[in-house]
């Protein structure tokens, strides 16, 4: 598939590069408007948290359909430590690092989609998914 | 790159160039509250207009900078956000709460300029 | 349909239909924020007294809107619910917290009106 | 029945329609004021989490009785993805879509009886009932 992406995450301009990536990507996929800054920031959010809490791993963007409409998936990939508590990890102000902990919940509201599979010591994987309107 | 802050009577205009780093949203807090120190500036203008994204990191730093600057003895005003910006900000749940905001850096300094209670018996 | 936006001195009035459509509601959070910039409002009421019902989308639409104003520098109030509407939100568990609300559209504008911190010397 | 009413739910206009006949039928049941709005407020949110999580379904309504009190009975049907976590789903702020999370309790507040029978990879059938004071 010629459109998917990768952007290696180990650093913080890694963060930049993936949400400009995402932000082409999405205009391909027939995105415009606030949804180009609305899909960049959930991207900035999860390869933020792969900075902080798992130092490196991945961002893989690619266009899918849903019935037809185009879209963007967004996969977030990491080794990293993995999210002990997953159901308090995707509530609203819960943060192990200082932060505002509104990544995760925050992500989820601005995409139509997200799922996030963790493993203690293994590591952990953000999928989200926006379909155009 | 680090954010230029110019220094205009009272005040100081800060303008956060796009895409800053967190190492360079960093320096540019400690560089705004030395400024504010030497120049006993009694107000900042945070320009964002040229900002093209605020994530929960990026927010998070400007209300604090912003805070700071309080703390110091300088009102702080952040302007610019735009239309796009400020719509993803709300979706995800960020505010600056606590912190003025205003549509530009002319409605900024206004504001800044603003006749304030102190100030009454002077004219 | 689209919301029709009024300006009136610094101040923009927008008067939402009943049944807007989710797609209507995000056109007009667009909109709104354009024309805050356009016009440097300084105040926007939201009249929803032609609106029969809020459910969960649109009462966080309607936030939402009330929220960006505020980062481009507009104060917001929404105006207008219908006792039968509040009601029925309450029940639900919704709220525009965060968010001025006033009884109607005069209400709403004395409260934009209303004299802040920076007018106390001047007049 | 000639009281029953059934409206197809693939889109927001449907979403529309579906409170609008819930507002007539509950109406000619014999509620009045502040209570036809509650009712549709209800349906609103059932037929917009069709819309949002399965794509696609159909809102029943039928007038019934209890004691001999009229009452409305709205029925929200789709063969959509289910419900992973129903116990979650039923609690206050829970949402997988970005959403307040409010509408499943909420709706269960505003009527007298809400049910939701759901299974994974089959669909979920929401059954609200309101009777008359
Ligand atoms: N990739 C990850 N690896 C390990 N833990 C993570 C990861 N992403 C998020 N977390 C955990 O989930 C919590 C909530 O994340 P988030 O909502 O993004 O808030 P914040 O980033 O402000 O802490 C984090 O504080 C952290 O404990
Ligand atoms: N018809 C449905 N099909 C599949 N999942 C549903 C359906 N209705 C509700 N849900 C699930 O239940 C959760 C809670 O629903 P609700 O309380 O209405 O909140 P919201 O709609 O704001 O997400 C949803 O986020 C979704 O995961």
């Amino acid at each position: 598939m010629s459109d998917d992406v990768r952007v290696a995450v180990a650093a913080e301009s890694d963060v930049l590069a993936a949400r400009q990536e995402g932000r082409r990507l999405a205009a391909a996929a027939g995105f415009s408007g606030s949804d180009l800054t609305i899909i960049a920031t959930a991207i900035s959010e999860v390869a933020r948290n792969i900075v902080h809490y798992a130092t490196r791993g991945e961002i893989l963007l690619r266009v899918a359909h849903l019935d037809g409409r185009p879209g963007i998936v967004v996969v977030a990939r990491d080794e990293g430590p993995g999210i002990p508590d997953l159901e308090q990890a995707l509530q609203d102000g819960y943060s192990t690092g200082g932060g505002l902990g509104l990544g995760l919940p925050g992500a989820r509201r601005l995409m139509d989609e997200l799922e996030v599979v963790t493993e203690l010591g293994r590591g952990t994987t953000v999928t989200m998914r926006k379909w155009t309107a | 790159m680090t954010v230029p802050i110019l220094k205009q009577g009272d005040h100081l205009i800060a303008s956060v160039q796009s895409a800053l780093s967190d190492a360079e949203l960093t320096d540019f807090a400690d560089e705004l509250a030395e400024r504010v120190g030497r120049f006993r500036s009694r107000g900042v203008v945070i320009d964002v207009s040229a900002v093209d994204l605020l994530d929960s990191f990026a927010t998070r730093t400007l209300r604090t900078i912003a805070l700071v600057s309080r703390l110091r003895g300088a009102e702080a005003v952040i302007v610019g956000i735009q239309p796009d910006v400020a719509f993803a900000m709300v979706q995800l749940g960020l505010s600056f709460e606590g912190v003025t905001t205003a549509l530009d850096l002319e409605e900024g300094l206004a504001y800044l300029r603003r006749p304030k209670e102190g100030d009454l018996g002077v004219r």
